[in-house]
């Protein structure tokens, strides 16, 4: 097992396909892409009910041992939450190596 | 008059979606899963092209054709500017943009509905009506960003001259969209290739290939189920809309909010009615027949609420969604559903019998 | 009789029903989405509300319809209360509450089976038994919840009379329900504005509205696709009833278990025979047309699965699904669908015979 | 970045409307849904497969930088799940300011 | 040749399929939500299977109908050994096992897709090739599996001959495989209960059992949706399919990949076609008529991209997914499709004329 | 509140059975199983498109606040990850009792 921070990022669905693009150009390792939630925050009540996506959320979580990679993630991902909404956590966790 | 508005009202798809809004309201827990109404759009845009095409397939491709489509193309575009100059001082400039692109594009169930209804009052339209619609969504979509550049180059430069180098970092910050987001390249992607707009230009292009061999094929798809797939979407859009009519309410109580509700459920139902005086006149000059001539007025008058939104919020991502959204789904679509498609269907054949 | 179950048996829906049981058994990866599953659930509940309400447009509003509407709403009120005091001194109060609104509502699939299996037969049936149906949804909901709360109240006051005050301290964890939970409000919309029942309920009314001309419209979704949703709804239900059935074997080990296994089986098959006799008995009384006496004898027999457990979740929490769920879908449901149907069919041809 | 907590809940999806509610009661500045999970625990195997969504489990996930409130849910929420099965976690999260 | 060729191509399925490959290529967000494909792969194999079975409880079961089965269950075995030997030197042994499964087994897709493309030929075809069909699944996995556990057993044998106890532990990363994985009973089910295959079979045994009767009961739902939800079907295993080959070009430029990605590309085009001659081969030894010959043929050429794949990441999941799956979906299914089952038609016409 | 771990794992979706099975045999509480989501690691993009499963992820949340038990989940867990893919990450979290 390996420190490493965890990442977990919620952004509007319909700017996944960007946040991933952005995760990528980043240098992030990987990450894992939950589809089709819903939330409130400071922009209301998305449902997760239009036939748009603008009103779904989706979450996604990035592993990531290095602290500079986290830096830059971290840094990359504030302008477009900044835009759209959305929220970024970054915590502790150990990362099992197989 | 009467007869139209309850022949209208009395039609199974638009009395789903008053229950589906009655379900809402009520807040019963009703709810149609999103996949499911996913589903039931991509259905009705397959089969709608699937049927222009092999309409457009059977007719000749005269003047008439080309007339009726370079209209709908110029209703996609001067639209949005008349709504961008009207909103633009009293919104912000993304906000104003967004409203002009959405009324600019067309609602393709609106349009579906509008079929629907003439079919079942056995009034005759041509197939290529729905090469119009489909024409109709990018353009708006490309006016509205470019409008909002515009204005944001605009307001720069006067700062600029009036400020001196400071204000332009401000102004910046709109500029900070280019190297933050969207190049022309994407912005041609996302108008012109979002995913509804392809299907059902996809699907005309196929209908008019296969013709009557291959609706024979799949009639029984397209056909048959047609209004039935049309009730259950209508039911979802009922549930959805009335939603969206309740948090505006709850939300309008915010002080912050850009656009108080009142103005806004204004704005939902006078533009509409002027577009609709825009592409009804249009019609009446192009001498297009009583079907036709409510199909292209339904297109000025609808507003757009799958594909221009999805589009915005890659292209526009300041414009806030809580406006346009439910200036479109839940005040313009519902209108134009419930009084609007009779009512200018009176008035074109008042226009059209004098 | 054997003719009776061996056309049941053989009847594709009921074929597909076993197959999902099978697959589950054997322990196949066959699944059907739950979206999927939701999306064919809400169709039946459109089509048979639709299809009932077109045939109330069509029937004479007369005295038999009244009685049984009547009749239908007075089964969902007894049968709660006679399985309530059956069960209530064998399993803890919420559970016989909860068990008791299940049996007294009815299972919309468990019916629809039935009408197909009557049309199959080429037996008549009346619309306005879809009526019925939907209006037992909500009765039997209310009746156990109120059954509960006096049973806990009347515990509170025994304890309180005996013991002292302490004692009204843990009876108030079952009041805290009130502050917790739920209100008569809610509950009223729960139970009445829930989700099936809502649908059917429209559907059923606008069906009545549109008449012969609506079905016209949607006669190619409602009509021609039924048999084969249906198919596809009871091979999913094969799957779930299946695995719950199963879960009920391995759970049964734990010792802590509310209710034997056993004891559980012999309760889900004895309810329905058992409300299958009383709703039998009134609808001869009635003198119910054949058809019509099959269907109301088999609301009677049949437990909800979906609409009241979504209801009980929100209204009764401390009930446990382990018990009432499996109850109703794992047992009575296959039990009403294989054996009810044909049986109740064949006693009540002889008692009409007779 | 500020120190928050990441709160988590798990509950069965028939719940979630009144979890929402009880959120906002309780003065959550959001909540993320993620919904349709299934899931093991006291009260046996919740396939998510059953058309009622009784045994269907959702996730709640929310960010909360005011340790008051955040006793507050937690509070709050323990009743609920003491009556309907669940687990809440809480855990430390550093929250990208943007 | 042309006149095959190109009917093939402007039928509306293919078309649609094309449509889906363009919307990937030009990077549209058009999408098929995965529910609704399962949905419509589950609807294909329902309706398949049904189908089948009616037709087979029409006809009689005579030597022919046998034949046809062994032919097609011979097939299903040789062709994972043939596949096995010719790749085991370029593949380590897990990834050409997992192809040899892949290739023996059949496309449910390709194959409606071809008796869609003889019913719009008029040419008639038998019901029991459905069975074959469904027979053909399970072998080749047993197959592909049987193959790489000698492989590797023989490895170990030759290391510890040569090389002692140390390689053993070595070969012994294989073995792992037993402690950790799959018995032989679970690799029993998950290739011979696999959802796909459990879902045709059962509804060809249903439809067997219920026959015309049943068929009257459901055909407004097999019958005329069935090429209509082909379509939709085919769009998104374009969508699907076209993204593979993006990404197969894309991953192709990492050093690491185990196979050069011309030489999978080549390997995909050159199998279906070896084994489509000698299925043919074997259809044309059986004097099969042309319909049936043609449909024994694609289930030679075909290979699996859903039951295969999902059971191998079960019982091999060592083989890595991104060479067997592209290969069979993204180029194999295109290339039967396209020019696949037109120029296996057309040898066949040419083999049976002379 | 209770001490203890959050383990998280992404694993195929086609694979969510077994592990699911070997959680129990670990002797795992109880798990949350969140399905069909997508993600890009070393084994390259799973796009949760195809009909097959293979290409999808789903993401188990397992709470335990027993060490051994812990460690021996993420022993047991590692085989399967090593042949198949997928990541695990071990956190500090607070159990909220009921
Ligand atoms: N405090 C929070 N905790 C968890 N999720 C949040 C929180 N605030 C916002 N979100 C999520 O982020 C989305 C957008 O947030 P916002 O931009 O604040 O409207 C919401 O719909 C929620 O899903
Ligand atoms: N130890 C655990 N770790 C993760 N999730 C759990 C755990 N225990 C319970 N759950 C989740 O909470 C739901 C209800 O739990 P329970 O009330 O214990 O039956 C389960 O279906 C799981 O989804
Ligand atoms: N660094 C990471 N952070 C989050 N998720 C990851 C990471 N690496 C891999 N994954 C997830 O695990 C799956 C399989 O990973 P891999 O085996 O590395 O291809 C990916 O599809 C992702 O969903
Ligand atoms: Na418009
Ligand atoms: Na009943
Ligand atoms: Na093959």
């Amino acid at each position: 097992m390996k420190a490493c921070k965890r990442v977990e990022i919620v952004i509007e669905e319909a700017l996944s396909g960007r946040m991933a693009g952005r995760l990528d150009e980043l240098g992030a390792p990987g990450y894992t892409l939950i589809p089709r939630a819903s939330g409130r925050g400071d922009r209301g009540l998305r449902r997760g009910d239009d036939p748009t996506g603008t009103l779904t959320n989706c979450v996604f979580i990035i592993a990531c041992d290095d602290d500079e990679t986290v830096q830059r993630i971290v840094d990359g991902v504030r302008t477009l939450l900044s835009r759209s909404g959305g929220i970024c956590l970054v915590s502790d966790a150990l990362w099992v190596r197989h | 008059m009467d007869s139209l508005f309850l022949a209208n009202l009395s039609s199974p798809p638009l009395l789903f979606f008053f229950l589906g809004a009655a379900a809402a309201f009520l807040r019963s827990d009703l709810e149609i899963p999103t996949q499911i109404a996913k589903f039931l759009s991509l259905y009705l845009l397959f089969a709608i092209g699937f049927k222009g095409g092999v309409a457009l397939a059977e007719s000749s491709l005269d003047a008439t054709v080309w007339q009726g489509l370079l209209a709908a193309v110029a209703l996609s575009v001067v639209i949005p500017l008349l709504v961008f100059f009207l909103l633009s001082r009293r919104l912000p400039a993304a906000d104003a943009a967004a409203v002009a692109a959405t009324y600019g594009s067309v609602s393709a169930v609106t349009f579906v509905t509008c079929t629907a209804y003439l079919d079942t009052s056995n009034i005759a339209w041509s197939g290529h009506l729905v090469a119009a619609m489909a024409l109709m969504e990018s353009p708006a979509i490309i006016v509205g960003i470019l409008l909002y550049r515009l204005k944001i180059a605009e307001r720069a430069k006067a700062a600029e001259a009036a400020k001196g180098p400071e204000a332009v970092l401000g102004a910046g910050a709109g500029n900070s969209y280019d190297s933050d987001g969207i190049s022309w390249r994407e912005l041609l992607r996302e108008s012109c290739l979002n995913g509804s707009v392809f299907l059902i230009v996809g699907s005309m292009i196929i209908g008019a290939v296969t013709g009557s061999r291959g609706m024979a094929q799949i009639h029984g798809f397209v056909g048959e189920l047609f209004i039935g797939m049309l009730c259950l979407f209508l039911l979802d859009m009922g549930i959805v809309a009335a939603r969206r009519l309740q948090e505006l309410g709850s939300n309008s109580r915010r002080t912050d909010a850009p656009l108080p509700l009142v103005r806004l459920m204004i704005y939902a139902i006078v533009l509409p009615i002027g577009n609709a005086v825009l592409a009804g006149t249009l019609a009446l000059l192009l001498n297009l027949p009583e079907g036709d001539a409510l199909l292209l007025t339904i297109l000025g008058a609808s507003a757009s609420y799958i594909a221009v939104p999805a589009a915005l919020r890659l292209a526009l991502p300041e414009a806030s969604p809580s406006i346009y959204l439910p200036m479109s789904l839940a005040i313009t679509f519902p209108f134009n559903l419930l009084v609007g498609i009779p009512l200018y269907h009176q008035v074109l054949r008042w226009a059209l019998s004098t």
